[in-house]
């Protein structure tokens, strides 16, 4: 065991992140590397200063070392689906940024923007089958673009369509892909750690050996759904992976103000969880701290948290701060713009671009080619959603359960005036 | 067709649903589901099922929300599952039966399927248990959550085709399983699986002079009640709606219409008790008709018996209400 | 007396009752108590009391059963608390404050005193946010519970004089907070603290054809609706309630008597909504009287403006509802 | 650090449970003394059968050791009056078994035994100060007693009289003294944590040191608010203490089958929370691990865990399996006559007494004048509660609010027939 402060951990250790853990009694089981990490964690500081983010900088590079091996390691093709994907979902929501800046285009309603985070959900995706389940949260168009997500659904529930993913009755808040395992996107903080192990527990009795990942934010853990759902997947040995994206910021919260341990990843190791913290703008860490929680899950042995750091370069919900055409939301009074600037300098796409190139998984105009299609997917998607018909009003009436509508009664007698 | 005590035929109903589904789950507490009828024969879904799709001979956790989100889990990837909530314990999953259970088919333009029983358990107006031990009426709660359907059987005959109707449904059920109803007279019960409807009232009993409502435990007090009406010289209509929500507007708004008069009793509080909306819908549903309502003062049930036994809605109080209803 | 907006005007009521009292708390999530006058004078109240007797600058984890919890055990040992419950978690603290903060002072016969409020966020119908952050009527849920009083202001006067009557009850409230509320036009608001009573309904209208009844959201369509009505010949008195519980039950009757019709336009869901119990009261304290009410349908609120809009009791509704009324 | 299984370190180190706590990054700060305990903990046991619990049986007597010395420096005359504590605890709880055996009493209600955990509730009311707070459970006669609480009141209360400490509206499981410091018994799983803790709040506002103390089952342990309230206390250092009475059963359900980890105090390791597990039959260790606790608290340090272990001698609710006369209820399907039998050999007042005679601090005759004044206040308190007035009917609507009645609604138009 050995002591040295967080961010040099990961300067120097890099993807070495990906297992590292701070002292739980079941680290030893996984087979992880244990590190323990010093007083440096952000938890219970009562004299933060937003600045302080900036103590918690992973390195520019993705580093050598283990992770970096493994991941590099994975099928070609693979690489490049998650490289596709990450960038699919940092275009289609750059775009749509855009469009909610622009106030002729008439978009309402949510809009949390994922942007900065993506190696967390295609790390963890890319460790996943096809059929393994995913919930995520209120910041969720990343995880499903992550598993296959359609984009012309997608965007045409953001537009409120009759042909979006939810047929308008969502929005960007709820948007969900039952058939690739995305079992939505949710807006009540701590509700995924729920519904994941509750699809974990299904797939045990079903004998499927399929995996459930529950996505949720640093702020989430403080919900008591959460140290519930873990207490109850350990109990129950479900294959459940709880992934906390500690971004540092909880709506205008800062992390630190209201977490009392170091990091998340502590407040599970009690249970003998393996409870690691990662680099999550590193996408080698994601996905083979991910792996190894799958290989755990799947052999029967229960559940693993993983604590992914990063950041989100966007304002909480919508798009104050933030220009068209440009990264990141500034101006905001609960964090510094340098802090922002730092991050959007450690771009998990930048960073998982510069290794496939450096370790020759991919040439510079494969990437070209692969960026330039998934633009050309987002426009082809708003082009989707524009041209798609709104869902008629008496449908909200409809899918309140499985047949039949509701009483209209915010009409006198129930009716509407044309029948009444 | 066999006396059952109502335990027996609602774990009855729920074995012969999960021999027949094999995926069907069943979740609790310290009620280990285990009934035995006088002949003999004895019921074990533990040991039965097994685990996972039980939770065994001990039961689960102290965590109840825990069970709501666990079928909500289960029932969206293919697990219906039932979730039995203790009676303490039966606001505990209220956040996520909102948020989560009641709402995901709506919020997802009707793709999440979430075909589960909330087993939920209700305390009763007894003696000697005090506020947190002497609830009853939270079905007035789960019944304004939309995307929930909500039954409160009153006898063991139509809990167990209630709860086979709840199981089968494809949309999330509540019911509601109170402790004077399980103790109380039990008619015969087939052993052969069969569903009471969803969504269709019982008339008890044919009468012309005025309506009489009740569910669940306010039933035994009107059984109670009963005779002593006739005797008065009042012919009452007595209508159970066993199902809370859709509620049987219909039937009910029938009896109305041809009694004139209601009389709704209700174990639950008096301010927004389920008997607020049965009044409410027929006071609409039938202009001029006379409607009253007896319940439960709005406070927790006291200790003491010579308190609680005085708040109870009881056949006296019932006999007396429809006396001055009549005169109204 | 100044023009104050909402948010303004509800601190300006906590600050001077936390200035009064030095025990007096305040916890919040992520709404840090921070309000600006037009003029520029700034309420900061987490800078002007610090912690602990505020969440401070950053405010608490969301973890809202929490809230209550902590104000429960504050209450009752000499610290008055406000919790402000964020409206996405408005039904999270639903079990403990059930069974500990409505029930401990009758459990204990009378010791336990729990003066607390529970400041509780309210959606409202609004399009885009779909079925978790568009519920309306909570007041439903908490009105129900024995013990609670519950206050839902319609503007920034009765909510600060609603505030400081509710910190200064001995019981807990439950003091609703909506956003079209506070988003609406405001009446002047006084600088120093008084009273709105608790339990005074406000005869907003006097009228004689008809009682028109509303509270919070819904009044902002009633306020569109009033002039069209009028048009239309018809004479509304029109009464917001305030007080959910208790209910000012005197003032309602004797304007449903007096006009012989009962409309009550009710923002949350059908089903038991508060307004049930409305006109459940209503149809029984004046027998006769033509009682109606709009809702929105019982389903979650779904995110398309084209369904949501539609659904919406809004002021073409209700003045359709009016003269239908007038023409039973 | 050492490891080795619980039960031979009860044995061998005996009194050093009192501050035996399983790997925590907090435990060195306490300045205790860390102890690995090994797989012998009760939890996580899949294959657990009711005898399971033998393995965990304390010593026969209080083991020599630090927390034995410590709490015989105590004033001598504190120590009586624990130890008259207990008694008239045992005293008051088997005589109301014994009229609740006797069907012509017309006893009824709730009554949840708390015998043969006494040494829980004394050890830790014995470090604390008057104007502390404690907060009950369903089993929490034993607390009040400890705390100071009045027999007249509590048998009245039993009995449903208006002289009752609640006036006859709670019952056994609402018990209250107000002034005492005894916030209330409480029969929700788990609401005493959150009423402990927003008390530790209070007093942190009012600047009064005083501190909070939660008692609660191994089953509460479960409840979602346990964590919460332990996390929240330790963000905000609140002056708490929680204590986990593991007596291995929760209602029918063994302890074993439902929790995760080898003891209890687990969980809240992670937080960085002192978390100990001590001999919960051994006053000594209770007191010795308590003041640890309190100096904590009163230090602004925040809160501590306590898990101790113990056995309740009586069924979960009521008397089935007990005999009038006789210590025990005997033939219950969850538990083995053999494990009652070796706890109740563990007595803890047995423990005590001979720990006082064995130290020289009290000499029989005095234990014995103890003993009969304790018997005389049991019975002379139901001599009170007999004598005492049943509440009128109408009361029941009172005290709902601070003023007033609430309406008779129970009676056609809200008013009693008397009355109409
Ligand atoms: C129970 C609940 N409380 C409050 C909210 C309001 N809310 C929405 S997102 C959010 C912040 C969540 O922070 P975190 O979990 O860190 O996720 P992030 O937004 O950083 O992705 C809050 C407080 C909510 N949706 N649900
Ligand atoms: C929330 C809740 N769920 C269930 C119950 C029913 N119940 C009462 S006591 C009890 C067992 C408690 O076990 P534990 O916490 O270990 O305390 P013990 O009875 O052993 O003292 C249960 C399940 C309850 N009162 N509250
Ligand atoms: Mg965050
Ligand atoms: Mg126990």
């Amino acid at each position: 065991m050995s002591t040295i402060d967080r961010r040099t951990l990961l300067r120097t250790l890099g993807s070495a992140g990906a297992t590292a853990a701070f002292v739980s009694p079941s680290t030893a089981q996984t087979g992880g590397k244990t590190i323990t990490l010093a007083a440096a964690g952000p938890g219970a500081n009562p004299r933060y200063v937003p600045a302080d983010d900036l103590k918690f900088l992973p390195p520019q590079k993705i580093p050598a070392g283990r992770a970096a091996d493994v991941f590099a390691a994975v099928p070609r093709q693979k690489l490049l689906v998650t490289y596709e994907r990450m960038v699919k979902s940092r275009k289609w929501e750059t775009r749509m940024k855009d469009l909610f800046l622009d106030r002729s285009q008439g978009l309402y309603g949510a809009f949390h923007i994922y942007v900065g985070q993506e190696a967390i959900a295609n790390g963890v995706v890319a460790a996943l089958n096809d059929d393994d389940y995913i919930v995520s949260t209120h910041r969720g168009h990343g995880h499903l673009v992550a598993k296959g997500g359609d984009l012309d659904k997608m965007s045409a529930e953001i537009f409120f369509k009759e042909t979006g993913a939810n047929h308008g009755y969502g929005g960007s808040m709820h948007m969900v892909e039952m058939d690739k395992g995305i079992l939505g996107m949710n807006g009540i903080v701590g509700a995924s750690f729920y519904i994941a192990a509750g699809a974990a527990y299904s797939a045990l009795v079903r004998k499927t050996k399929q995996v459930a990942v529950a996505f949720a934010g640093d702020g989430a853990a403080n919900s008591v759904y959460y140290f519930s759902a873990v207490r109850n997947s350990a109990m129950y040995k479900l294959p459940a992976i709880f992934v906390i994206e500690n971004n540092f910021q909880q709506q205008g919260v800062p992390m630190a103000t209201v977490t009392p341990t170091r990091q998340i990843s502590d407040y599970t190791k009690g249970l003998g969880v393996p409870s690691v913290t990662v680099d999550g703008n590193d996408v080698a860490s994601m996905y083979t701290a991910t792996h190894q929680a799958v290989e755990r899950a799947r052999a029967g042995e229960g559940p693993s948290v993983i604590e992914a750091i990063t950041f989100r370069w966007y304002d909480h919900a919508g798009v104050a701060g933030a220009k068209a055409g440009a990264d990141g939301a500034f101006g905001l009074e609960y964090r510094s713009d340098e802090a922002v600037r730092q991050w959007i300098a450690r771009d998990p796409i930048a960073r998982f671009r510069t290794f496939l190139l450096e370790r020759k998984l991919a040439s510079d105009s494969e990437l070209a080619a692969i960026d330039a299609g998934a633009q050309r997917a987002v426009d082809s998607s708003i082009e989707f959603a524009r041209r798609s018909p709104d869902p008629r009003p008496e449908d909200g009436l409809k899918n309140v359960y499985a047949q039949g509508s509701v009483a209209p009664t915010q009409f006198f007698g129930a009716m509407a005036p044309e029948t009444n | 067709m066999a006396k059952k005590t109502y335990a027996f035929a609602v774990l009855e109903g729920v074995a012969q649903e999960m021999r027949k589904n094999p995926t069907l789950c069943f979740c609790y507490q310290f009620e280990t589901p285990v009934a035995r009828l006088p002949g003999g024969e004895i019921l074990d879904l533990a040991k039965e099922f097994g685990t996972p799709r039980t939770s065994g001979r001990w039961g689960w956790p102290i965590d109840e929300a825990w069970y709501a989100g666990w079928a909500a889990g289960m029932a969206m990837t293919g697990c219906p599952a039932i979730a039995r909530i203790p009676y303490q314990a039966a606001i505990f999953p209220a956040e996520f039966v909102l948020h989560q259970i009641a709402k995901l088919r709506s919020m997802t333009g009707g793709q999440a399927n979430l075909p589960l029983v909330l087993w939920i358990g209700g305390a009763g107006r007894r003696m000697g248990m005090a506020g947190q031990h002497t609830d009853v009426g939270e079905e007035a709660f789960y019944a304004y959550l939309p995307g929930l359907k909500v039954v409160a059987p009153s006898n063991a005959y139509d809990a167990k085709g209630l709860m086979i109707a709840a199981i089968r449904d494809p949309d999330p059920v509540v019911f509601r399983d109170y402790a004077e109803v399980r103790a109380g007279q039990q008619p015969d019960v087939p052993d052969e699986a069969y569903e009471v409807p969803i969504g269709k009232a019982a008339v008890r009993q044919p009468g012309k002079d005025l309506t009489l409502v009740a569910w669940a435990p306010a039933t035994v007090d009107v059984a109670q009640a009963l005779p002593r009406i006739a005797q008065a010289g009042i012919s009452a209509e007595y209508i159970d709606p066993r199902t809370i929500k859709p509620l049987d507007v219909e039937t009910l708004a029938a009896s109305v219409k041809k009694t004139g008069r209601l009389l709704v009793v209700d174990h639950g509080n008096h301010t927004n008790g389920f008997g607020s909306h049965v009044v409410a819908e027929m006071a609409q549903k039938v202009p001029g008709a006379k409607v009253a309502r007896i319940a439960f003062p709005d406070a927790p049930g006291p200790g003491a018996k010579s308190m609680i036994s005085w708040m109870r809605p009881d056949a006296p109080k019932i006999v007396d209400a429809a006396q001055k209803l009549m005169r109204l």
